[in-house]
C-alpha cells in the first residue's frame, strides 16, 4: 500500500465530515415535515463514498439508487440544489419533481439516482459503454447495496460488463440489511458478495467499508485499471447504516437490530477513526477541525436557508418534461 | 358482534390469519413480510403463529420470487407473494403474464396456479414517479389474470378470502390511503365473491363507478352532491378482471350519466373500458357523454406543490357531475387553501412511508 | 423514381441505414441482429457495413440490456435495441417504464432518453401463448414513451427515421405478417411525423380505425363493402402515444359510425381508448353504438384448428359493420373452408418461425 | 467412478437412441406442414436428458424450455400425447393448445415446458420449493441452455435455491450456441458457465454432455445429494446441437457455424459411442440393436398414425381454461 499524502487524507475527512453534518442536519429538520420526501440517510456509510470518488475526476460518471446523498455530495454535487430538492422547490436539482430518491448534477458528472433496487447498475454499466463507443476514457462508478445483488438486472449487467471489459467500478456497500431484513435471510450463508461478482469472471474485491484509507486505495487500483482499458472491477465495502432506513431516526426499537451491535459499528465510525489518526500524525490539529466544522456549519445553513426560501413549482410545470423536444 | 369495526390493514390481517389456520398450503412471502412492520401492519404476528416456513421475508428477486411462488401452487401451495409498490412488481411481469396467467391455458387445462400477488399502491408524500404507480390497467388486460381492489375493511377481507381460495392467479391491489379506514367486519371467515361489483350508494340522476380509493372520494362526492339535490349512484367496481359489467350498465340505463374514477392514468386505462362498454352496450341510454376522471397522462411529480395538482378528489367528481348535469358550464375547481396538506391520509401521518 | 417499390422489411432495412449513415450515434443491438437471418431481414447487410461495434448481438438479458441501452444514450448515443418477440420484451419493462418513460420528467427535464426499441409481434403457426402476443395498450398507457405501428413501407421507413431521430424512447411495433409487404418507398431519407393518423381511404358511411396490420384488414373490408356501395372510410392510426384522435373524431362527426380493430386483448385494450374518446368527444354524432374488433380475452391457442377462430379478419369487421348500418341482424361470419390455411401470412411461409 | 451395471447402460442406451428416432421422425414429417408449430430439435445432445432422468424416480420433477421433447421422453412423458400436441390435436398432451414448446405430462413428473427462456428455472426451483413445504422427499431437475445463464430470472433462482438448500438440480446444456449467436458474444471468455453457478454457492460440476455415462456418474451424485437434503448442484454438460435452432434442417448454409465444426461433434455422437463400447464389451449386440430399432420404429410409427387420426379440438375449446373453476 503506498503512503497516503496528508492532502488527500484531508480532503477524505472533509469531504466525509460534510456528508455526515449534512444528513445530521436534515434528520434534525426532517421532522418540520418541510421535507415531504422519504429520505435515506446514510450516516455510517460515509467512507465508501468519500474514498472512491477520491479517485474519480470530474468527468468521470457516477450514479446510485435510494440512498444517494453521500455520491451525490462526494461526487461534487451542488449542495444548495440538493436541499432545495427534499424541500420539492423549483430551484431542487430536478426542479421539484424527483426529491430525495432522484438526485442528479450533470456538471459534475453524477448522472442519476433512482430508487428501483439494481435498475441503475444496468444504466451505469451503459453509460461506460456509451463512453467506450464515443472513445472517451470516463469511468463509470455504480454505488448499490448488498441486496442488489439479489436482483437478476444487476447479474445482467455484470456479465456484460465483463464481455465487453468495460470501465466500470460496481460498489457495493454492504451494510447487511435490506430495510429491515438481514442478510441471513436474503442470501447464502457460504459464500461472499464479491465472490459472486467473481463467479461473472470481473476482479472482486472486498474490503472494510469503514476505513476511507482502504476504500480510497482499493478504489484507486480498481479505477486506475478500467481507465486503462483493464475492464470492470467489483468492489464489496462492509459497513453499516446508523439510522432507520429510511427517515431521520434511529431504530433499535424495531428489535431487526440490537442496539448493542449498532453501538459496536458507531465506535468504529469511519471520521472518528481518520481524525484520531490525523491528530496523532499531526495532519489536522483540533483548532483545524473546528474550523472546518464551522465553515461547514455556514455552508449547511446558507443552503438550508437557500431551500427555504426559493419557491415551490408553478402548477404549470405538472404537465412540462412529459416527453423531450 | 354486527358492530364489529376492523381497519382496513387489520381486515387484510385476518384474512390471511383465517386462511393459513384453514389450509396448511397457504403461504406468505414478500419483503419485508416478517419486519417489524409488517407491511403496514397487514403481515404483524403471522411469523410468531405460524412459523418462518408460511410467513417467509424473501431475496429482493421480484421476478424470480414470482416463478417461484409459481413452481410451489403448482405442486400444491397456495402462495400469497407481497409487494410492498406495485412498481416493483413491474419486474415480475414476465413470470404474471407469460406463466402464472397462461398455465392452465397453454396445457389444456391441466393444472392451475392457485395464488395471491399483493401489491400497495399509494399517493401522497413525495414517494415520486417510480413509487406511486396504479398500473391496473395492465393486469385487467390479461386474460387468465383476476384482478382486484377493495375499498372497504368488509371488501378487503372477504375479497382477500375469496382471492386465497380461487385456482387462479389474482392480482389483489390494496391502496396505502386505505389502510386507517375504519368498517365493519365480521370476526368468522367469509367470502365475497369475485367478479362482482357493488352498488354503494343508491341514486338516480348520475353514476359514478369507481376503483379503490376513488370509491371514497366518489363517496364524499355523492354527499356534497346530495346537498344540492343531485342523487349519485355510486359503484364499487371491486374486481377489475374478469370485469362483470351488469351493474354497471344497468345503473346507467337508469341515471343515463356515467362518471368513472380510477386511481390510474386516464389514456388506455380501466376508466376507458367501463366507458368503452356503456357506449357499445348502453349506448341508447346515454343522456351525455360519459366522463373518466384519473390521473393526468404524466409521472408522479414528487415535489407536493405539484403532486396536490396530479390527484383528482371529490371535487373534482363533483365539478365533473355539475357540468354534466348543466348545473355549471365549466368543470374547474378551486385551488386548495396551501394550509391543507394534500399528501397524507390523514393528520396522524408524518411520513416518511 | 416515384414508383420505387419495397418491401416492408427493407423500408426498415433502409431506415435504419440512412440512420446509422447520417448520424454515428445511432446503434443497433439485439439477440440476432447481425445472424444470418438478421430479424426478418430487416438488419442484413448493417454490421458489414457498419462494423461490430455498432451492430451487436446481446446477451439473452432483455432487461439488462434495455438499461444499458438506456445508459448509453443518457451520455449520447442513440440505441435502437431490436427484440425478435414482444413477449421478450415484458422482461424490460421496468427499466423501460420506470425508467426510461421517466429520466426526463423525474430530473425536471434536464436529460433526454432517445432510443428506438423494436418489438415484434405477430400471428400465426402455432407461435402459442408466449410468442404472439401484442401488448400495445400497456405501453399506450405509460406517460413518457411513445408507440408507433406501421401499417406500410412507406409508414415503416418514414415512421422508423422519426422515432430514431425522436428525443424520447419510442416502442416501435413491426407485425410479422407485413414484412412482405410491398409498397412505394422513397429513397431519399424522409420522415412520417409521430403522433399523426392517416386516412387511408375515404369514406362517408363508417370509420373504421385501425392499427398495423388490422389496418390491412380493413382495406380489405373496406374493399369488400364498397361492393355494396358501403363508403367506409379507413384511418391508420400509426402513433398510439402520444395519440392524436383529431382525424377519428372529424371522420366519426362525418360518418356517425365507428369501428376499432386493434390486434391486442380487447378488455381495457386499446381500442376502448379510441372508443371512449369518440364517446367522450364526438358523443352527439354517433348514430350507432361503437364497436371494437379485437383479440377474444384468450391466451393464443396453437393449434391452427383453434387460432383460425382466434384472429379477427376483414370479413369480421364486413359483418360488423353489415350489423352496424342494419344490414345484416347479426355479424355472425361463415367459418373458413378447412383448406385455406389462415396461420401463414403468404403461401411462401413454411415454418417454423 | 463406480462400474456402470449392464443394464442400466442399455436403458440409457435405448433411451437416447428412442428419443434420436423420434426426432429424426419428426424432422422427416415436418415438411409436410401438419405440425404447424416450431419444433426445436435436440438431435446429437440426447446423452444429458437420458443421462440425467435415468437417476430421477417417477415422482421426481422435471421442467424445460422450448427445447423439450429429450427431457420430456426421458422423464417419461407419453409419445403419443407428444406427436399428437405437434399435430395440434385434442388428444395432445396440452390438447393441442400448447404445441412442442408446451410439453407436459404430470403422470411422470413432467411438470411443464415453455418457451420463455430462464422462466421455467425460477419455476422449478420453486416445485422444489413446495415439495420441501410438504416434506416430500421429491428431487426437481430444470433443463436448459448455455444462453440462459444470461437471463436474471437464472441469479434470481440461483440464490434462493442456494440460500433454502433446495433439492434441485440445475442441468446446463451447453452446446455453444442461442440461435445463431455463439457464447464469444454473449458471456465473458476468461470464465466457464459452471463457476457463475459456484460464485453463488452453488456445488458446481462440468462434464462432457455426449458421454452418458459421466452425465448419468456425475448427475447420480448431484441427484443422491440433494435427496439427502444436501442441496442444489448446477452441473455444465458441453453438448452440440446438429440441426438448425428451429426446424427440421442441417444450417451449415447460414454459415455462423462450420459444416466441420459440425462434423467433428457428430463424430463424437454419444449413441454411437455408446454403442462401440456395449457391443465391444459384449453387453448388445447388433441383433439386439436391430431389434430395438424395430421395435421402436413400430412404436413411433404407432404414435403417429395416432396424432394424424385424431381429431383437432372443437371449436368452442378456444375458450375454455382461460380461468380454473
Ligand atoms: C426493485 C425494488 N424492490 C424493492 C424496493 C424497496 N426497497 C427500497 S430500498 C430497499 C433495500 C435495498 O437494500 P440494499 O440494496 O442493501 O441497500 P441499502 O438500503 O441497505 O442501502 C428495498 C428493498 C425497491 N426500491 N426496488
Ligand atoms: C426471454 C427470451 N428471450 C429470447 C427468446 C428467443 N429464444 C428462443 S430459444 C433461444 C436460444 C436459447 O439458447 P440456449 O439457452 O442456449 O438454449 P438452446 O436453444 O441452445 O438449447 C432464444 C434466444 C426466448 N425464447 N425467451
Ligand atoms: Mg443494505
Ligand atoms: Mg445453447
Amino acid at each position: 500500500m503506498e503512503t497516503m499524502k496528508p492532502e488527500i487524507l484531508k480532503r477524505l475527512y472533509y469531504q466525509m465530515l460534510r456528508i455526515r453534518m449534512v444528513e445530521e442536519r436534515i434528520a434534525e429538520l426532517y421532522p418540520e415535515q418541510e421535507m415531504r420526501c422519504p429520505v435515506h440517510l446514510c450516516i455510517g456509510q460515509e467512507a465508501v463514498a468519500a474514498g472512491v470518488c477520491a479517485n474519480l475526476s470530474r468527468d468521470d460518471y457516477a450514479l446510485s439508487n435510494h440512498r444517494s446523498h453521500a455520491h451525490y455530495l462526494a461526487k461534487g454535487g451542488n449542495l444548495k440544489a440538493m436541499i432545495a430538492e427534499l424541500y420539492g422547490k423549483v430551484t431542487g436539482c430536478s426542479g421539484g419533481k424527483g426529491g430525495s430518491m432522484h438526485l442528479v448534477d450533470i456538471s459534475v458528472g453524477f448522472l442519476g439516482a433512482t430508487p428501483i433496487v439494481g435498475s441503475t447498475v444496468a444504466i451505469a454499466v451503459g453509460a461506460a459503454l456509451g463512453t467506450v463507443m464515443q472513445d472517451r476514457h470516463q469511468v463509470t462508478a455504480i454505488f448499490f447495496g448488498d441486496a442488489t445483488v439479489e436482483e437478476g438486472a444487476f447479474h445482467e449487467s455484470a456479465n456484460f460488463a465483463a464481455l465487453k471489459k468495460l470501465p466500470v467500478i460496481f460498489v457495493c456497500e454492504n451494510n447487511l440489511y435490506s430495510v429491515q431484513s438481514p442478510l441471513s435471510v436474503r442470501q447464502p450463508g457460504n459464500r461472499e458478495i464479491f465472490e459472486v461478482a467473481k463467479g461473472h469472471g470481473i476482479a472482486s474485491y472486498q474490503g472494510d467499508g469503514n476505513d476511507v484509507v482502504q476504500v480510497y486505495q482499493i478504489a484507486k487500483r480498481a479505477i486506475n485499471r478500467a481507465r486503462k482499458g483493464g475492464g470492470p472491477t467489483f468492489l464489496e465495502f462492509k459497513t453499516y447504516r446508523w439510522r432507520e432506513h429510511c427517515g431521520p431516526n434511529d431504530d433499535f426499537n424495531l428489535g431487526y437490530r440490537t442496539e448493542s451491535e449498532v453501538r459496536d459499528w458507531q465506535k468504529r465510525c469511519p471520521i472518528k477513526r481518520l481524525k484520531e489518526s490525523l491528530l496523532t500524525d499531526g495532519i489536522l490539529s483540533n483548532q483545524d477541525i473546528e474550523a472546518m466544522i464551522s465553515d461547514l456549519k455556514t455552508e449547511i445553513e446558507a443552503a438550508i436557508v437557500f431551500a427555504k426560501e426559493s419557491a415551490f413549482p408553478d402548477k404549470r410545470m405538472l404537465l412540462e418534461h412529459i416527453y423531450a423536444l | 358482534m354486527t358492530n364489529r369495526e376492523l381497519k382496513f390493514f387489520q381486515a387484510i390481517n385476518e384474512a390471511i390469519d383465517q386462511c393459513m389456520a384453514r389450509d396448511a398450503s397457504v403461504y406468505i412471502m414478500g419483503l419485508g413480510v416478517p419486519d417489524p412492520k409488517g407491511i403496514f401492519g397487514t403481515t404483524l404476528g403471522l411469523q410468531q403463529k405460524y412459523g418462518s416456513k408460511r410467513v417467509m421475508d424473501m431475496p429482493l428477486s421480484e421476478n424470480g420470487m414470482t416463478g417461484v411462488a409459481i413452481g410451489s401452487a403448482l405442486v400444491g401451495m397456495r402462495p400469497v407473494l407481497t409487494h410492498q409498490r406495485m412498481d416493483f412488481a413491474i419486474l415480475s411481469l414476465e413470470e404474471i403474464v407469460n406463466q402464472a396467467a397462461k398455465w392452465h391455458y397453454m396445457f389444456g387445462g391441466q393444472m392451475s396456479v392457485p395464488m395471491v400477488i399483493r401489491m400497495i399502491i399509494g399517493r401522497g408524500w413525495g414517494q415520486g414517479s417510480q413509487h406511486s404507480q396504479s398500473l391496473q390497467a395492465w393486469f385487467a388486460h390479461v386474460p387468465g389474470l383476476k384482478v382486484v381492489m377493495p375499498a372497504t375493511p368488509y371488501d378487503a377481507k372477504g375479497l382477500l378470502v375469496a382471492s386465497i381460495e380461487d385456482n387462479n392467479p389474482v392480482i389483489f391491489i390494496e391502496h396505502r390511503w386505505l389502510y386507517n379506514i375504519t368498517g365493519h367486519v365480521p370476526e368468522e371467515t367469509y367470502r365475497v365473491p369475485l367478479g362482482q361489483a357493488n352498488i354503494i350508494r343508491e341514486g338516480s340522476d348520475i353514476t359514478i363507478a369507481a376503483t379503490s380509493h376513488m370509491t371514497l372520494e366518489a363517496m364524499h362526492a355523492a354527499a356534497i352532491l346530495a346537498k344540492e339535490n343531485i342523487r349519485a349512484e355510486v359503484i364499487d367496481i371491486r374486481t377489475l378482471n374478469p370485469l362483470d359489467d351488469s351493474l354497471i350498465l344497468e345503473s346507467v340505463r337508469k341515471t343515463g350519466h356515467l362518471v368513472v374514477a380510477d386511481t390510474g392514468w386516464k389514456t388506455v386505462g380501466f376508466g376507458g373500458e367501463i366507458v368503452a362498454r356503456v357506449a357499445e352496450k348502453a349506448f341508447s341510454y346515454l343522456k351525455s357523454p360519459p366522463r373518466r376522471l384519473a390521473l393526468p397522462d404524466c409521472p408522479t411529480p414528487t415535489t407536493p406543490a405539484l403532486a396536490k395538482h396530479y390527484y383528482p378528489r371529490a371535487v373534482h367528481i363533483v365539478a365533473t357531475v355539475r357540468q354534466m348535469l348543466g348545473i355549471s358550464a365549466d368543470d374547474a375547481v378551486p385551488d386548495e387553501p396551501a394550509d391543507v396538506p394534500l399528501d397524507v391520509p390523514d393528520m396522524t401521518f408524518t411520513g416518511p412511508f
